[in-house]
């Protein structure tokens, strides 16, 4: 075995030629399978900015400041939509913040193991349900058994019944990354707490909700941007019609950024011809594009923080 | 360490008398002799068993921990001492499937008794963990958490300087009192959860390898606050690390475990319990020579 | 199947494509031409502006509509050689309808709909607020209304995307607004709904609701919804099954199919169906589907149109 | 607290035992948040439970009375003939496009972000855009469609096709794809691929002879949840031109006939049937509900059992 | 244990030859010169040091591990010894940030050199882990894993055997070959990972603390498979057990870390490298008495 004799040259402690080629073929497939995501990205941002750019140029500016959303009358205010849009999201943030933290606090700090084996599942099936089914869910219950009940003169399309089932629709989100969040935070800060003889309540609220703090937040802005992107719910339940007027009212029918573009390429008669109407799609798509990714920055941003810390 | 070793002489003095009392011990065997004799012990339990599940951890451990001394238990790793040491402030309760049988007795009431509140146990009887876990709070609402809990807030501010004073950290935190604890060294990391502990005034505090993850110089920090604390309290103090034992114990528990060979688990048991210079010198039981000198764990 | 030159029928099927409004009658036709014959039908409803597009394409054989072929899209067939037949199929009447409780209107002239739903119309809360202009529009649009009552008007009817929406303005706002150097659109300030259910619901809710729905909505609600007769110059007439078809009722629109020609001949499934299309039972789909069947007089036109298409 | 007290043990325990002893109220507070915690998950729960309550009780009608004849008939303006075959169909073909282009792909990527990369700046911007991209709307996945498979790469995908929202819905899944594989590549445990290197073995064959058997289950639950996601989509199809209305195809007849021409699929279904104006649809509605409901149930709750398994032999 | 001993015995006879000619040594200082005299030397480094991220780990190591000897090397924690260790077989490659300066022989080649394949340098410089890491597959598989990987395919069930038997544990498995090497027990997986590493016929063994995780009995058979392997393969160790290192190598290397006042931060040096006995009962440096003797560390 040993080979004192002949002495071994730096070539000796090579592999064989096949081994290292099928090596390198993998490589470069795994690596143009990486690069395609890459391209994805550059393709979505190409296909936003040129069409986006092109109806920014094509359209008369002050449109963009009209009181209303009405493409094919050439009204693009962009404000209505991104009320619609506020308003939607922040009833869905009011139901999915305290819901959603709510039930990952109790899941990670008072379910028992086998309880939260059962419940956490449930919970992960909830986060499946289509957005079309939620948004048949708002049209169909929420609307009369909720909304109308408080405001008897709701529209029934309308927004707060968007929000509600928006906000249904990311419970699971908050509550799943919450959860983990608060997972995360070291066992030994749970016992310190309880050593200096502090309740339950107190090491949950003074010091584990503190210590996730980040994660939480980041599980609200990734919540708030699902939100925010949400089409079917609201395409639903506030109904895609083609234009919208400002209006703050959570009882009346609104329209938000996903819900104009749906309503978009919906149209029946003699829609698409019509160039600007249907290129302020793309402009929509990348108002919403920018909005969500930047919320989506942030929140890893803060995802990343809890990480660091432990 | 020299300094420590000459005042550890001087200690050891005075634990002779102790030691005096703790007579009646063969190896092995007769170990309840031990606690009845104790002259003045804070914590006391008796044939305390713990089991994991169904699984007993530890066995039928019967000692005291004499009032104003530092106590060491040492033994292999998985020999139960941070069991052991878990069952004086009940934080065993927050284990799903722990059990503790036997009785514990602290200033002689049974601390298992259903109507005492293992909150208020765990105020008197507080607990320094092996890594250091301070919240990611600032310092100063480090120290003042146990205060704050339970109501002592009038003179937060003397309480917390007191505190930290007491940990020998207060020289060197006192202009960042409002920083990150997190940012501070491990070592200061360590003194702080002792302040921490040492806040809310209780009577015994309980040290789980408080040094094991700190470099030779925090951990003679560590040591001398512990010699320095032991006037006002109680410490109970589990270490790997034989030198620390002698350093800077007056008593010693040596634990080891016994395999079952059917099941091949482990439990652990007392093996033996005296005065620490006896325990390093001249153990009563060849496992603790064994261990001791290193040739067996 | 039919006759002799079976071979390529199954291979091919038949594509329809073209107007929403129309694709219920087509579809569902198709189903009982597929249950009869076996033949696969495939149908869908983009638009009659899309539908067109592909028909002048050639990629579809037969096109559905909801108004006659515009000059543009005639250019483009022709230039891609695609000879078509034009079959009038049935008729869509729209409804204009308001709330069971409000009693105080009955009827309403094109003026008077302009007044209340025109471009002119935004911020009016009440019905009252479109006296003025209602007057002013009085006197060229036959018998009207006004004074209207001091209730709220609540507006609830299919949004700019819609079909119906387009019928709506073509026929009663756009000429008006014209004469008046006005855009043809109607009011924004509405809740516009595609979804018809909701339209009934919201004219339902308010007692001075206002809205517009296709005929055949109403006789479905006829209990929740009151049509309100409509003065196109000739006196107020009420919508039913007979003003609608024989066009007195004046907010109506014919609905066509275009077959291309060739196809038809190429693939005698396309002309199978076709005839079936127009025969009685292929006609009854229309009424099933909640239009109004056409006059026996154009129906006979239809059938002679077609008739003349398949012998040259 | 306790000074040198010698032999009357007896009030230094009675001192203690009242020190250390419950007072006679109990812990309200804790009990009470909990109780809303409890609430909390509950509420979130009874949601759900709603949700499937009142879709079945409208759809029990359809199937009492038509049984499966909903599930094999075709669409059609007439509630009572309309069945949810052709969406069947399309979801069927759609998520088979998915299949084939966005697992391979979504693994070959994360394979190559978590084995071959060093962890050099790029590759960390490539795995931060792999995160954004999974937080991309899906609606801007639908534009993306529309302009390049619909518009751009139209003589090979044939326009509005099925191929087309397939390749949509792939290129909107994958990112979750890579972002879950790469996390079941990093929960496999560093001594096994530190077992192959030592041997000898090449990246590829510690990957292919040790990581991926160990990830395989993990990989599989990943991708089977996010599967059923594109089968849950509805915008982007609708961007890509999925066929709305009462749309007849010879889908009614066979499988493959459809495959480049107009489709739908079950949620467009849904979409369509829920604006129709009779009651008659509405049950329909329920009825498709319940069908996309139960498959996507079979496919989810097969994935957590697939997890929830695996786990349970790794412990 | 006693076995072992006598064993170690004649062993240490045969070493002293080695020992000889490791002189030339001060405390600290001139390290390299140990590396020159060695005498038949498999493997050589020469002023090795490791970065991680550009922070110094490991400084300017030279030494030889003699052929078909046992080498241990022995040190505090974080002393850089398993870093040393994962250097000679470029397993350091496989963690990003890790740099190696200085140079490592094997067989008089340069293990670094740009033509050098660390994939085959692996295979000849097999490695033992701490933690037992079967593959997920059968008992079988996991020894014919590293055959079939280098086409060592024919005769496969022989070469199997034969691995397994020299790793002492055919007796043991050969009649559920079959079955997932998972379901062994710990000390049996370890010498499953030795055999599966013998079988593709390496010149060197690698083992970082391949006994840490066991019990004393499965310890015991691991070191008496070590002191058998030796005859065919040259064999280095790391452990943390002075007893280990003591009963089972024949040379030991100490290593310590020299803490760096400003940043903290710790670097791993040699201290000195010598035949084991020579180590245990007279080492030529102070810092390597203290370890030993366990006053620090
Ligand atoms: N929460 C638990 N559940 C089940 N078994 C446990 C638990 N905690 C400890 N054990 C087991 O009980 C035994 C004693 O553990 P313990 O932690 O008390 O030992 P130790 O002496 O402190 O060891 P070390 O020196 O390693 O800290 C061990 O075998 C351990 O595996
Ligand atoms: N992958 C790594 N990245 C960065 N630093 C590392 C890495 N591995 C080890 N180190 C650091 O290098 C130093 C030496 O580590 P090493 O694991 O070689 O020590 P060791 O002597 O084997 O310790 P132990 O006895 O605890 O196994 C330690 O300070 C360690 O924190
Ligand atoms: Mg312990
Ligand atoms: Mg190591």
């Amino acid at each position: 075995m040993a080979t004192t004799s002949s002495p071994l040259k730096p070539t000796d402690l090579r592999i064989g030629r096949r081994r290292s080629h099928v090596e390198r073929v993998v490589r470069f497939v795994l690596l143009a399978a990486a690069a395609f995501t890459v391209l994805i990205s550059t393709l979505i941002v190409a296909v936003l900015f040129t069409e986006a750019a092109q109806f920014l140029l094509r359209v008369d500016l002050s449109s963009l400041w009209a009181d209303g959303w009405y493409p094919r009358r050439g009204d693009f205010d962009i404000l209505t939509l991104l009320i619609g849009t506020l308003l939607v999201t922040a009833i869905a943030m009011l139901i999915a913040a305290p819901l959603g933290l709510g039930a990952a606090l109790y899941l990670s700090e008072y379910a028992s193991p086998r309880a939260r084996r059962t419940l956490k599942p449930i919970l992960e099936i909830l986060a499946g349900i289509p957005s079309v089914v939620l948004g048949y869910f708002a049209l169909t219950l929420i609307t009369p058994q909720v909304v109308q009940r408080m405001w008897p003169d709701a529209n029934p399309l309308n927004i707060a019944a968007a929000g509600i089932g928006v906000g249904i629709l990311i419970v699971p989100i908050v509550a799943s990354i919450s959860e983990d969040a608060l997972a995360a935070v070291p066992a030994p800060l749970r016992d310190a707490s309880i050593g200096l003889g502090a309740r339950k309540i107190s090491t949950t609220v003074r010091v584990v909700v503190p210590a996730a703090v980040s994660g939480i937040v980041a599980s609200f802005i990734i919540a708030f941007s699902r939100a925010l992107g949400e089409t079917m719910v609201v395409a639903i339940a506030m109904g895609a019609s083609g234009g919208a007027l400002r209006t703050w009212d959570i009882t009346q029918n609104g329209q938000t950024m996903t819900a104009a573009m749906i309503s978009l390429v919906t149209g029946s008669d003699n829609v698409k011809g019509d160039t600007e109407a249907f290129q302020s799609l793309f402009f929509l798509g990348l108002v919403l594009f920018l909005l969500t990714f930047a919320l989506n920055v942030l929140g890893e941003r803060f995802v990343r923080r809890v990480r660091h810390r432990y | 360490m020299a300094a420590d070793d000459s005042e550890k002489g001087t200690k050891l003095h005075a634990l002779e008398e102790m030691a005096g009392v703790q007579t009646g011990r063969e190896a092995g065997g007769h170990v309840e002799d031990q606690t009845e004799h104790a002259a003045d012990a804070v914590l006391r339990c008796r044939d305390l068993s713990v089991s994991y599940s169904g699984w007993c951890a530890l066995r039928g451990v019967s000692m005291g921990v004499p009032r104003n001394r530092i106590t060491s238990l040492i033994g292999p790793s998985g020999c139960g001492k941070t069991t052991f040491l878990r069952c004086f402030n009940r934080m065993n309760d927050l284990i799903a499937g722990a059990r503790v049988e036997g009785e514990v007795l602290y200033e002689g009431v049974d601390l298992y008794h259903p109507d005492v509140d293992p909150v208020e146990v765990r105020r008197q009887i507080g607990m320094v963990f092996q890594k250091a876990n301070p919240f990611p709070k600032s310092i100063y609402d480090n120290v003042a958490y146990g205060l704050r809990l339970h109501g002592m807030r009038d003179d937060l501010d003397n309480r917390v300087e007191e505190a930290l004073r007491h940990a020998a950290l207060w020289d060197e935190v006192k202009t960042q009192l409002k920083q990150s604890a997190l940012a501070l060294s491990g070592g200061q990391q360590q003194r702080l959860c002792i302040a921490r502990t040492i806040a809310v005034a209780p009577e015994v505090i309980l040290m789980d390898e408080p040094c094991s993850a700190l470099d030779p110089i925090a951990t003679t920090k560590i040591e001398d606050l512990m010699r320095d604390l032991v006037g006002r309290f109680t410490i109970v103090i589990v270490t790997h690390n034989m030198q620390q034992a002698a350093r800077v114990s007056d008593m010693a528990a040596f634990f080891t475990t016994e395999v079952d060979s059917q099941s091949d688990r482990r439990t652990g048991t007392l093996v033996e319990f005296d005065a620490t210079d006896k325990i390093f010198t001249n153990p009563g039981d060849e496992r603790t020579e064994q261990y001791i000198t290193g040739r067996f764990g | 199947t039919s006759g002799g030159g079976g071979d390529t029928v199954a291979d091919d099927g038949i594509v329809i494509s073209g107007s929403s409004t129309v694709e219920p009658i087509s579809s569902l036709n198709a189903e009982k031409f597929h249950e009869r014959e076996g033949v696969a039908v495939s149908v869908d409803g983009p638009g009659t502006g899309d539908g067109f597009a592909r028909f002048c394409a050639g990629e579809t054989d037969i096109s559905d509509a909801s108004r006659p072929i515009e000059d543009a899209e005639k250019a483009e067939c022709e230039a891609n050689g695609i000879d078509y037949t034009e079959l009038e199929v049935a008729i869509d009447g729209l409804s204009v309808v308001t709330s069971p409780e409000n009693t105080d209107v009955s009827c309403v002239s094109f003026g008077d709909l302009y007044a209340l739903l025109g471009p002119e119309s935004e911020g009016f809360a009440e019905w009252s607020d479109a006296d003025a202009l209602a007057e002013e529009l009085g006197g060229s649009s036959g018998e009207s209304q006004q004074p209207f009552p001091r209730i709220d008007l609540v507006v609830t009817a299919p949004g700019e995307e819609s079909g119906t929406y387009d019928s709506f303005v073509e026929i009663v706002i756009k000429e008006i607004a014209e004469a008046r150097g006005q855009e043809a659109v109607t009011r924004r300030d509405y809740t516009s709904s595609p979804n018809d259910n909701v339209i009934i619901e919201g004219v339902r809710g308010a007692p001075g609701s206002l809205g517009w729905v296709g005929f055949a909505f109403v006789t479905e609600n006829s209990d929740e919804l009151e049509a309100l007769a409509v003065d196109g110059g000739e006196g107020c007439v009420v919508p039913s099954d007979a003003t609608v078809g024989d066009g007195t009722y004046p907010i109506s629109r014919r609905l066509y199919i275009y077959v291309n020609n060739r196809r038809a001949q190429e693939n005698p499934a396309v002309a199978d169906f076709v005839d079936f299309y127009l025969s009685d039972d292929g006609l009854a789909s229309v009424e099933e589907v909640g239009y109004v069947r056409l006059p026996d007089a154009d129906v006979a036109a239809t059938r002679k149109a077609w008739q003349d298409a398949r012998a040259a | 607290m306790t000074s040198t007290v010698r032999t009357p043990e007896v009030s230094v325990d009675d001192a203690v035992r009242a020190a250390i002893t419950r007072r006679g109220v109990r812990d309200v507070k804790g009990a009470v948040f909990q109780v809303l915690l409890l609430l909390c998950l509950l509420l979130a729960l009874l949601i759900l439970f709603a949700l499937i309550f009142d879709v079945l009780r409208t759809a029990l009608p359809v199937f009492a009375d038509r049984g499966t004849d909903v599930l094999t008939s075709g669409n059609s303006s007439v509630p009572s003939r309309a069945g949810v075959w052709q969406g069947i169909v399309g979801s069927i073909a759609i998520t088979v496009t998915v299949i084939l282009v966005a697992f391979p792909l979504g693994v070959a990527a994360a394979l190559f972000i978590e084995e071959y990369a060093a962890d050099s700046r790029l590759m960390r911007f490539v795995s931060v855009n792999v995160r954004n991209l999974a937080g991309v709307p899906s609606v801007v996945y639908g534009i993306l469609g529309f302009a390049i498979f619909v518009g751009a790469l139209e003589t090979f995908t044939g326009g509005r096709t099925m191929i087309a929202a397939g390749l949509t819905l792939a290129v909107l899944v994958m990112p979750i794809v890579v972002i879950t594989t790469s996390e079941s590549l990093r929960a496999v445990p560093r001594a096994i691929r530190e077992g192959g290197f030592g041997l000898g073995a090449t990246r590829w064959e510690v990957i292919r002879t040790l990581v991926l058997p160990y990830a395989a289950p993990g990989v599989l639950t990943g991708t089977i949840l996010s599967i059923s996601r594109a089968i849950g989509e509805a915008a982007p199809l609708i961007l890509v031109g999925a066929a709305m209305g009462f749309f007849r195809s010879s889908a009614t007849d066979g499988f493959w006939d459809t495959l480049d021409g107009t489709f739908t699929a079950l949620p467009v279904l849904i979409y369509t049937w829920v604006r129709q104006p009779q009651a008659e649809f509405r049950e329909l509605t329920a009825a498709a509900i319940v069908v996309l409901l139960g498959v996507l149930l079979i496919t989810n709750t097969g994935a957590i059992l697939l997890r929830n398994h695996y786990e349970k032999r790794r412990a």
